[in-house]
């Protein structure tokens, strides 16, 4: 068993040996980079369910990097939520790989195919050491990498729109690892190690917190502009909405789950309990404001996949409000929300990309009555809406479900309102994109064929997983309750 | 206040200078204005770390015989790797605006 | 009260679910669809019935909890006021598959799959909810029913029926908003025994917060039940194919409602608890509002299908009358008049097709002379209408000889004078229709053929007949309403 | 007892079902339609006189527990047998009659059907044994007599069809109310005789409730208007049925209410007298009202209401004495059976005659005696009969209740009520000799020089009613002894008070004198009114319970319904015709009168109108509101703002970009300010 | 208007800096607690455990080597990003000649320091273990000896010197070390990138050798092939 315990580390390592071996081949063969970059998700995949058994049966462990111990060395902190984390990447990675094989083809030119899975395996190497690292500049490091490789992602495809969309969000995301690193300087000033246990144990002793707040606040703030929560959204809509669909499949289900990933690492494990009762009700009413702005946005969208950009904005802010609730129904509706979001907003994306590929079709008005014409598609979609509108039987229900409940546990009248009015604008855009495509009777006589096997494949498998999730949600609460448990633990 | 901050004064600085540079970014209408800005508080930040790890009368790191007090290394190698980070962060900057201004200018592909 | 853990009630909800999936791929075969339709509404009267020969054999509640996590638990549990609306649902469900595969293939020819199958999950969904265990999993049902009901209003694909769909849902989810809101903080819904206990609220909430959580349970199912304020959408949802406002606007969807406000009523709250708040008045007051609004407006309505629909804000009303006065013999009229509308409402809104299918048309002022054309149609118009009105003999007097009698036990007046008017308005919006179908001269003479096949007439006469059958014998009803009754008053 | 629940079950079930079968058949052929209606009404009738032979004894109950919910059952009793007995017969000559008048007109399997439903109902009606089955007969028998009414489907014939269903469902409602109250009181919906235990005022509602269902299908004052709408409009079988028998099931059912609620002991002197009161205005009311007609068979309509005066009367009386009220009540129970008699048989005679010459209008008829001989000896018996003529049924059961009023003691009002009890019967006596003379003496006008006589089906049924009427004319003592008596037991009078009425001798010196009296008073006014044109007096039309009907049901109809041109069209018209008034100055104090009833119709219609437009403006308001909100929610001005917000791509300008991503790093300033501002100065 | 609203919230956004900075431990005083934990194993073990005295080029590739990894995938990436985006320079020929000729001057003092900048570069690089310097310093120097080639020769001369095709090689040397010395070491069953895993004695120092000389490679030539991509030539 113990060649587990290297398996997170290599989760990073290989997928960018592997990007990096696809350039050095680059001469010799043109398209090894498709092949390459499926065989170490696969990997990546089997190693995360080997690390979900080993968590499972012993708990989470502990894996120093070139063996020197925390406050000197790089210390891997693998518990539950990491490897619940991981367990989703995984997925919608392999996922949206297997799709862009077809949709890269027809949307990139030919040479820059290879870079777009040496970017893709980038990405997906940097979120793993996000999620693993343990330690703070770390965390840094590969959020850059991680910055980086979505920036170039989302301008890869050329057009005017796709540049600027990028050039925007590689501003806000400079801002945020800017603010990153001088946040870093404040906690390293004061506690004197980048450890996550370690600063948790020296903040207890503290006496003035304001320094470590600050340094803690400007970590959040990078955070809020990563996952974009209200005010700072402006960039998603176009980033998303202009990228190709694969990217905004990863961007929208993945990226966005780190930045609440790393905000429940700042909030719980590094700096649990520092906050003024007032910040956080004033975060909570923010994101509040979020959900049902994004939602009222949405709902008036022409485009799809900037509709679909605007949607995640509110389900990201479901998730956050999960985390900012304090309590253990709201983390785990929190993880749910991940879950689904992860999920169906993917699904959709993915949907959207065959549409594109095979209609060329961006706006519903021109998407009237396609329902007909390409039913699987348009079934799989349909679930992917589902869940995000969180109807019963799918996990986006159980998720919002367990946030409504945290909110009325506690009294927050205000959040239970803002979840409640963001549901229920979630129903309405999501059924009115549903009537614009099923009941609608097409006016332009363009002649429409279904997608190909090898996009329907990974759609169906994605929305099947939110079906499933919904159904059976014991099937995800097995990791998400002993993790929420020990995040709580921390906070006592 | 105010004694506290005389004495950490490259710390104010750096301070001012983030906020400078956070100016420029905010306020400036040209895209190279605008990385330029992001360099003026990257190196504001590298300031302020490298402040942190000083040590009054520290020798710099490079161990030799004789000299037993030296400055905290681990602020700088951090420096350094940021640094690094800088330069990459930049050089996509400039690989963007150099591809917007070619499209922006009709330039086709 | 033992508890006889036993699968009926899943297979009850799932087995038609799964038809009804299935029914979405048989788009090319005509008759596979209609088969499997017609499969699913027979298999759940089959296992409605199981049920009820399983309760009638002594142990109070069938109960199969399917717990799916920490607190999050779906549990399905028969008992019978969920039995009594199950009953009717899918009896009517049965009636209604030969019309409604002869009337889509006369007037929506196109895409009838989807309609199908989106026909047999609302309809099964209809009956999963009266066989919810707990309040949650109603809550997820009742939700997945708007859901499946939205494609078969917006069928016909006009312009006019996607602003009806959009009107309907956002009264709808409007509805779930407070649902959800209120089924949440009730502090104990989970768990499996959740509806055995009853009076489930111990009164340790503030009153104000008990006020508020009734407030909200009640608009959460009055949308649904169209209570006064909020009745709007069902007449503009009446542009939907005749199934689908016979079998689900006037009996499904509407029952559903009712059958939420009496469970939070009967259940969740306990009639003591409701009795002491002083809440019953409000729920007279609003029930009386709604039977007046209602028939004020059905008597404007020039569409027949309109008026029929504001008949159904205007009947829907009466069993809601019946619970809000907390009076058994009450109780047991309101769910009598319940079945009456079940029964004649869904044959008169038949009838409203068949006349729509054969002559075209759907003015009330057109229909003169329609007597003389189609004679079986009209008069199974005429005798649901006297039905719905209550007429002795029919099923109708029975349930108005109980209702009218709660205001007198509990004394309100006003109850009784919302009755009286209730009764003289549904006998003039109902009557001048039958004049006109009868005795208005037609000046012009239209041809029509004749030829409706016994798959439309079949349902029409079954409807008029149970409200007959069961206004002369109404032993065995009566029995099982009391025996409805009996559960929350009597014990 | 097998025996009679099996009688019983064909009795009421044959015309039930016979009613189906004749629809079904009309649609083959008329001939054997006739027939099986015929057939089927005899065989009733004779059941019904085999039932009759069972009723002597005690009351005898038949339930049908498997039926209705709570319990229907028949009671077989002298008083129901005599009844249906009575339906039975005047229901055959009434079929028979109509073969032939009916001859020509459409849709008869229908007519036919419902007659026969009516007539089933009837009997259920008499028959009943507790209130609920009563009740469900009552209603049956309500709702089937309309297609009766509107069997010509002319304008004029619906309006009175509408109106008629429109009383007789209120009446319904507040019958059920009443009933209801009755079961809550005494716990079960059997007749009982007297309620025991509850206060005095709780009875009195129960019967006055009882008394408005109950009075409106028997046609007492405040509700009698449908009566004279419904029969010039209906056929006249239709119209003989509905004043011969139909009425009379509102008067059993007031006698039975009463009966059960107060009982023979506990006389009530308060409801005893205001229903006193109520018979006497009915039958003065009514009987001028019919001097005024000059439409034969309204004025007979109300001759009927004012005969039910005479029989509420007694009714009257005898809850008013209790115990010693059986003579009233025996007299009354006479009279139903006398004017059932000889009121159908002058229907179908005055339907005999517009059946030949087409016309209704007395004055424009005359001198049909030579013409018609047997219908007019026949109308010439039934008026002798109903003006209460010696050797004619009329007389002995006017007396009888005449002595009965003599009975009430001293009080002041009772000698009023004496004087008026003889003027209205001096009133019928005129207006019949006015019918006779106008309708059979005088000159014939020309257009009837070839009238024949009626058909002999026809006179079949008229000459059977004739004859009745002069046997009970001869031999009241026997009808009394034999019908009245066992029906005064069953209705619980005990043995003292029955023992004083054994025989009853109708020809004392005070009788005699108060019908020489009425006579005179008769001719009195029947010469005066010709001499100076009295008959020709038309009441202003606000004058009358009708016209307020009316205006409120017209009121409710334009409220309700869209046609909003109705009302603009009535008002400006009534503007109209006022100026037209104006202008004519010439007319008389009538113009005035018809002028100023005008002014007040067009106040009504527009306060009408303007209540109407508040609720429209009101309703629109909400409803607009809620839309405007929802729309734009929807589709509507927020996109407007959000585009142009991020319009840098549809703009194109650089610079807009640029100002967009400045915008950006804005909110982050902004954001990072307010997030220390929280932490800070707040925490 | 605008620039008054931010600059009013610069200002409070610095107020509050301050406030934090202020409550800082000063600078430079021995005992705060930067200063206590850290530097206490790093100076006093640093040079035995790692081998080189230079402290920071101990921590970068032996203390914390995995950081240097994120580093040089950094650098990578942004190459990779480069080429997604702008696509590779088109190989020398002719590409795009000098407009002026470069001043003889200027050409003959290069022709000469070149090979000598070369040299010293490579002295950085590899003397990072006990003299100032370190991978990423000599590649940067690399670098700017490749750039100022391009200046004073041309762009194209210097292209068809360097072309991209070989210059790929020296791109993914440093990730790929990496990764390998990682590999081994997770193989010799210490954890991942432990220099010292093996027995010999100076076979750790030898590693860090060479993955500095990779380092400084990589780095270099990843920096100059960026400035030829960006230099506005024609491009595949």
């Amino acid at each position: 068993m113990s060649f587990v315990l290297h398996l997170p580390v290599l989760m990073v390592a290989v997928p960018i040996a592997v990007a990096v071996l696809i350039s050095v081949l680059l001469t010799f063969k043109r398209n090894i980079a498709f092949v390459l970059s499926v065989l170490t998700m696969i990997f990546c995949l089997i190693s995360s369910l080997f690390l979900m058994v080993k968590v499972i049966t012993e708990g989470s462990f502990v894996y120093y990097v070139s063996d020197w111990p925390p406050p000197w060395g790089i210390e891997i902190f693998i518990d539950r939520l990491s490897v619940y984390m991981l367990l989703l990447i995984a997925i919608v990675g392999l996922i949206s790989i297997i799709y862009s094989e077809l949709y890269i083809k027809k949307v990139l030119d030919h040479q820059k195919i290879p870079f777009y899975y040496m970017l893709v395996l980038f990405l997906i190497g940097s979120i793993v050491g996000f999620v693993i690292s343990g330690d703070i500049f770390n965390m840094f490091i590969f959020f850059e990498i991680l910055s980086l490789s979505s920036y170039s992602l989302v301008a890869i495809s050329g057009d005017r729109e796709a540049l600027r969309a990028g050039f925007r969000y590689l501003v806000m995301g400079i801002v945020s690892s800017l603010f990153i690193l001088l946040g870093l300087g404040f906690i390293y000033s004061v506690t004197g190690t980048l450890n996550f246990t370690q600063i948790a144990l020296r903040v207890k002793e503290l006496s003035d917190l304001t320094v470590i707040q600050t340094g803690a606040l400007l970590l959040i703030v990078a955070f809020i502009i990563e996952a974009a929560i209200f005010p700072l959204h402006v960039w998603l809509p176009k980033a998303h909405g202009k990228a190709p669909a694969p990217v905004s499949a990863l961007l929208s289900g993945l990226v966005i789950g780190i930045g609440v990933f790393g905000m429940i690492k700042v909030v719980y494990y590094i700096l649990p309990g520092v906050y003024p009762v007032s910040f956080v009700v004033f975060f909570r009413g923010l994101i509040s404001v979020g959900i049902i702005l994004g939602a009222i946005f949405a709902l008036f969208e022409n485009d799809l996949k900037i509709l679909l950009a605007q949607s995640s904005i509110s389900q990201i802010g479901f998730a956050a409000i999960g985390v900012f609730f304090f309590s253990y129904s709201g983390l785990m509706g929190s993880m749910l929300q991940l879950l689904n979001h992860a999920f169906a907003k993917s699904a959709l994306f993915l949907g959207a990309g065959a549409v594109i590929y095979k209609t060329g079709f961006r706006n519903l008005d021109e998407m009237k009555g396609i329902g007909k014409r390409m039913p699987i598609t348009m079934g799989f979609f349909a679930i992917g809406l589902a869940s995000i509108a969180s109807i019963p039987m799918t996990c986006g229900f159980v998720s919002k479900y367990y946030l409504c409940l945290a909110a009325i546990k506690q009294g927050l009248w205000g959040s239970v309102g803002a979840i409640l009015l963001g549901g229920f604008l979630s129903l309405l855009y999501c059924l009115r994109i549903i009537s614009c495509i099923f009941f609608e009777k097409p006016d332009s006589k363009v002649e429409v064929k279904e997608a190909p096997l090898k996009m329907l494949l990974p759609l169906g498998v994605l929305a099947f997983l939110t079906i499933f999730f919904g159904v059976f949600p014991r099937a995800a609460f097995v990791l998400i309750e002993p993790g929420v448990k020990e995040i709580l633990g921390f906070l006592r | 206040m105010l004694k506290a901050s005389f004495s950490n004064l490259i710390y104010v600085v750096s301070m001012i200078l983030f906020l400078i540079g956070f100016y420029a970014v905010a306020m400036r209408p040209s895209l190279i204005k605008k990385i330029i800005g992001i360099n003026i508080m990257e190196t504001a930040i590298f300031l302020f770390l490298i402040g942190i790890g000083n040590k009054k009368g520290g020798a710099s790191p490079l161990v030799v015989e004789g000299i037993e007090k030296y400055v905290n290394p681990f602020p700088q190698a951090m420096v350094l790797m940021a640094l690094v980070v800088g330069v990459g962060t930049t050089a996509l900057a400039l690989i963007l605006a150099v591809r917007l201004f070619e499209c922006e200018n009709g330039e086709k592909r | 009260m033992n508890q006889m853990v036993s699968m009926i009630p899943i297979t009850a909800v799932a087995l038609p679910f799964l038809i009804g999936i299935a029914i979405f791929f048989t788009g090319k075969n005509k008759k596979l669809m209609g088969f499997l339709s017609s499969i699913a509404a027979l298999l759940s009267l089959a296992l409605v019935s199981a049920l009820y020969s399983m309760l009638v054999r002594g142990n109070m509640d069938v109960c199969c909890p399917i717990c799916f996590g920490a607190g999050f638990t779906f549990c399905f549990r028969v008992d019978w006021l969920g039995l009594f609306f199950a009953g009717i649902t899918s009896l009517l469900w049965v009636a209604s598959i030969p019309y409604s595969i002869k009337y889509m293939e006369m007037k929506f020819p196109d895409s009838r799959a989807r309609f199908f199958g989106f026909f047999t999950l609302s309809a099964a969904t209809a009956i999963g909810v009266t066989m919810a265990g707990n309040m949650l999993t109603l809550f997820a049902l009742y939700e997945l029913l708007t859901i499946f009901t939205y494609p078969l209003v917006v069928h016909a694909e006009t312009p006019a029926a996607l602003k009806a769909g959009k009107k309907y849902l956002v009264y709808l989810l409007i509805g779930e908003m407070f649902l959800l809101f209120a089924v949440l903080s009730t502090p104990e819904f989970a768990g499996p025994r959740a509806f055995a206990k009853i009076g489930l609220i111990s009164s340790e909430i503030g009153s104000k917060m008990l006020l508020v959580l009734f407030c909200s349970y009640i608009v959460g199912f009055g949308i649904k039940a169209a209570i006064f304020p909020f009745s709007n959408w069902l007449p503009t949802v009446s542009i939907a194919p005749t199934p689908v406002t016979g079998l689900l606007h006037a009996v499904a969807v509407v029952n559903v409602g009712v059958y939420g406000i009496m469970r939070v009523i009967l259940n969740v709250f306990g009639i003591e608890l409701v009795r002491s708040m002083g809440v019953g008045v409000l729920l007279v007051f609003i029930s009386g509002a709604t039977i007046i609004y209602g028939s004020l407006m059905a008597l404007r309505q020039d569409d027949l299908k309109r008026r029929l629909a504001f008949s159904t804000v205007d009947y829907i009303s009466y069993p809601i009358l019946g619970l809000a006065l907390l009076s058994p013999t009450a109780l047991v009229g309101g769910l009598l008049l319940l079945v009456t509308h079940a029964f004649l409402k869904l044959s008169l809104f038949f009838c409203a097709g068949a006349i729509d299918i054969q002559t075209g048309k759907t003015k009330v002022s057109e229909l003169s002379g329609i007597g003389r054309r189609l004679p079986f149609v009209s008069t199974c118009f005429a005798i649901g209408s006297l039905g719905l009105i209550g007429m002795p003999l029919t099923l109708g007097f029975v349930g108005k000889w109980y209702l009218w009698q709660g205001p007198m036990e509990t004394g309100q007046p006003s109850a009784m004078g919302v009755l009286i008017a209730g009764a003289i308005l549904c006998a003039f919006y109902l009557l001048y229709v039958v004049y006109v179908l009868f005795f208005k001269q037609s000046n012009v003479d239209f041809v029509c053929d004749l030829q409706l096949n016994w798959t439309m007439l079949f349902p029409i006469g079954a409807g008029v007949l149970m409200g007959l059958v069961f206004g002369i014998f109404p032993k065995g009803l009566l029995l099982l309403v009391n025996n409805v009754t009996m559960c929350y008053f009597g014990g | 007892m097998f025996f009679q629940f099996v009688l019983l079950a064909t009795i009421i079930l044959l015309p039930l079902f016979g009613a189906g079968l004749v629809y079904w058949v009309s649609s083959k052929s008329a001939m054997l339609r006739n027939y099986l209606a015929a057939s089927l009404t005899i065989v009733t009738l004779i059941l019904t006189s085999i039932l009759y032979c069972f009723s002597k004894g005690e009351a005898i109950v038949v339930g049908y527990p498997f039926l209705s919910f709570a319990e229907i059952r028949f009671s077989i009793n002298p008083m129901s047998a005599l009844l249906a007995f009575l339906t039975a017969f005047i229901w055959t000559a009434a079929t028979l009659y109509s073969f032939t008048y009916l001859k020509s007109s459409s849709n008869q399997g229908r007519f036919y059907a419902f007659l026969l439903l009516a007539f089933s109902a009837n009997l259920g009606v008499f028959l009943a044994g507790n209130f609920l089955t009563l009740f469900i007969f009552f209603e049956i028998l309500g709702i089937s007599a309309y297609p009766l009414i509107v069997h010509n489907e002319d304008k004029k014939a619906f309006k009175a069809g509408a109106k008629y269903l429109v009383m007789v469902f209120l009446g319904d409602i507040a019958l059920l109310m009443g009933i209801l109250l009755y079961c809550k009181v005494t716990g079960n919906i059997d007749f009982a005789t007297g309620i025991k235990g509850t206060s005095e005022y709780i009875k009195f509602i129960i019967f006055a409730l009882m008394g408005i269902g109950f009075g409106v299908k028997a046609g007492v004052i405040p509700f009698h208007i449908w009566l004279p709408d419904a029969h010039p409009v209906a056929p006249t079988p239709a119209s003989a049925l509905l004043s011969g028998v139909m009425i009379k099931v509102g008067v059993y059912g007031i006698i039975r209410s009463l009966f059960s609620i107060f009982g023979p002991e506990q006389s009530s002197i308060v409801v005893g007298s205001i229903v006193i009161w109520v018979g006497i205005i009915t039958m003065l009311v009514a009987v001028f009202m019919a001097l005024l007609q000059e439409n034969a068979k309204k004025m007979l309509a109300y001759h009927s209401i004012s005969q039910m005066g005479y029989i509420v009367l007694g009714v009257g009386c005898a809850a008013y004495l209790g115990v010693e009220g059986a003579l009233a009540l025996g007299g009354s129970m006479y009279h139903i059976v006398n004017h059932a008699l000889f009121k159908s048989c002058l229907f179908l005679t005055v339907g005999a005659v517009y059946y030949r010459t087409g016309e209704l209008n007395m004055y424009k008829l005359g001198g049909l005696v030579k013409k018609m001989p047997i219908v007019a000896f026949c109308t010439l018996v039934a008026s002798l009969g109903i003006s209460g003529v010696p050797l004619f049924n009329g007389y002995a059961s006017k007396t009888l209740i005449h002595q009965a009023l003599a009975h009430l003691g001293h009080g002041g009002w009772v000698g009023l009520v004496n004087v008026l009890f003889i003027v209205t019967c001096g009133g019928t006596i005129a207006s019949f000799i006015k019918l006779f003379t106008l309708v059979f003496l005088g000159r014939a006008p020309k257009k009837y020089e070839k009238v024949k006589d009626a058909s002999s089906s026809m006179l079949v049924g008229i000459m059977a009613l004739a004859i009745m009427v002069f046997a009970l004319g001869i031999f009241p003592g026997r009808f009394w002894t034999f019908f009245i008596l066992p029906l005064l037991k069953h209705l619980g009078y005990t043995g003292t008070a029955l023992s004083s009425i054994r025989t009853v001798n109708i020809l004392t010196l005070h009788d005699i004198q108060s019908l020489v009296i009425s006579l005179a008073v008769g001719i009195f006014i029947f010469t005066v009114g010709t001499r100076y044109g009295l008959f020709h007096l038309r009441f202003p039309r606000w004058f009358g319970v009708n016209y307020w009907f009316e205006q409120f049901a017209l009121g409710v109809y334009f409220l309700l319904h869209e046609e909003s041109h109705l009302i603009e069209m009535h008002t400006s018209r009534a503007t109209r015709e006022i100026k037209e008034m104006i202008a004519k100055k010439g007319r008389s104090t009538e113009a005035l009168i018809e002028g100023e009833s005008y002014v007040l119709r067009s106040l009504i219609f527009i306060s009408k109108r303007h209540v109407k437009k508040i609720y429209l403006r009101v309703e629109t308001y909400i409803v607009a509101r809620a839309n405007y909100i929802i729309k734009s929610l929807w589709s509507g001005f927020l996109a407007k703002t959000y585009r142009s917000l991020s319009a840098s791509e549809t703009k194109k300008e650089f610079n807009l970009y640029i100002e967009d991503l400045n915008f950006s790093i804005f909110l982050i300033l902004f954001l990072l300010v307010l997030c220390f501002v929280s932490i800070k100065l707040i925490g | 208007m605008k620039k008054f609203i931010v600059i009013v919230l610069l200002v409070l956004v610095g107020l509050f800096l301050l406030l934090a900075v202020s409550k800082m431990p000063i600078m430079g005083d021995p005992d705060s607690p930067t200063n206590a934990i850290a530097t206490s194993r790093y100076i006093a073990k640093g040079p035995q455990e790692t081998g080189c005295n230079n402290l920071v080029s101990a921590i970068i590739l032996n203390y914390r080597v995995y950081d240097t990894f994120g580093e040089i995938t950094v650098i990578f990436v942004t190459l990779t990003a480069a080429l997604a985006i702008l696509g590779r320079e088109k190989a020398g020929e002719g590409v795009s000649p000098l407009k002026v000729s470069p001043s003889p001057l200027v050409s003959t003092i290069m022709i000469i320091y070149i090979p000598f900048f070369i040299v010293f570069a490579f002295y950085v690089a590899i003397h990072g273990f006990n003299s100032i310097g370190g991978g990423f310093q000599g590649g940067v120097i690399l670098a700017s000896v490749l750039v100022i080639y391009a200046l004073v020769f041309g762009y194209d001369e210097a292209v068809r010197k360097f072309p991209p095709k070989r210059r790929i090689l020296f791109e993914g040397l440093a990730p790929l070390c990496f990764v390998v010395v990682g590999f081994m070491s997770i193989l010799a069953g210490t954890n991942f990138l432990n220099l010292n895993f093996s027995s010999v004695s100076h076979f750790r120092n030898f590693l860090t050798l060479i993955l500095e000389i990779s380092l400084g490679l990589t780095s270099g030539v990843a920096i100059a092939s960026l400035f030829y991509i960006l230099k506005k030539v024609e491009r595949e």
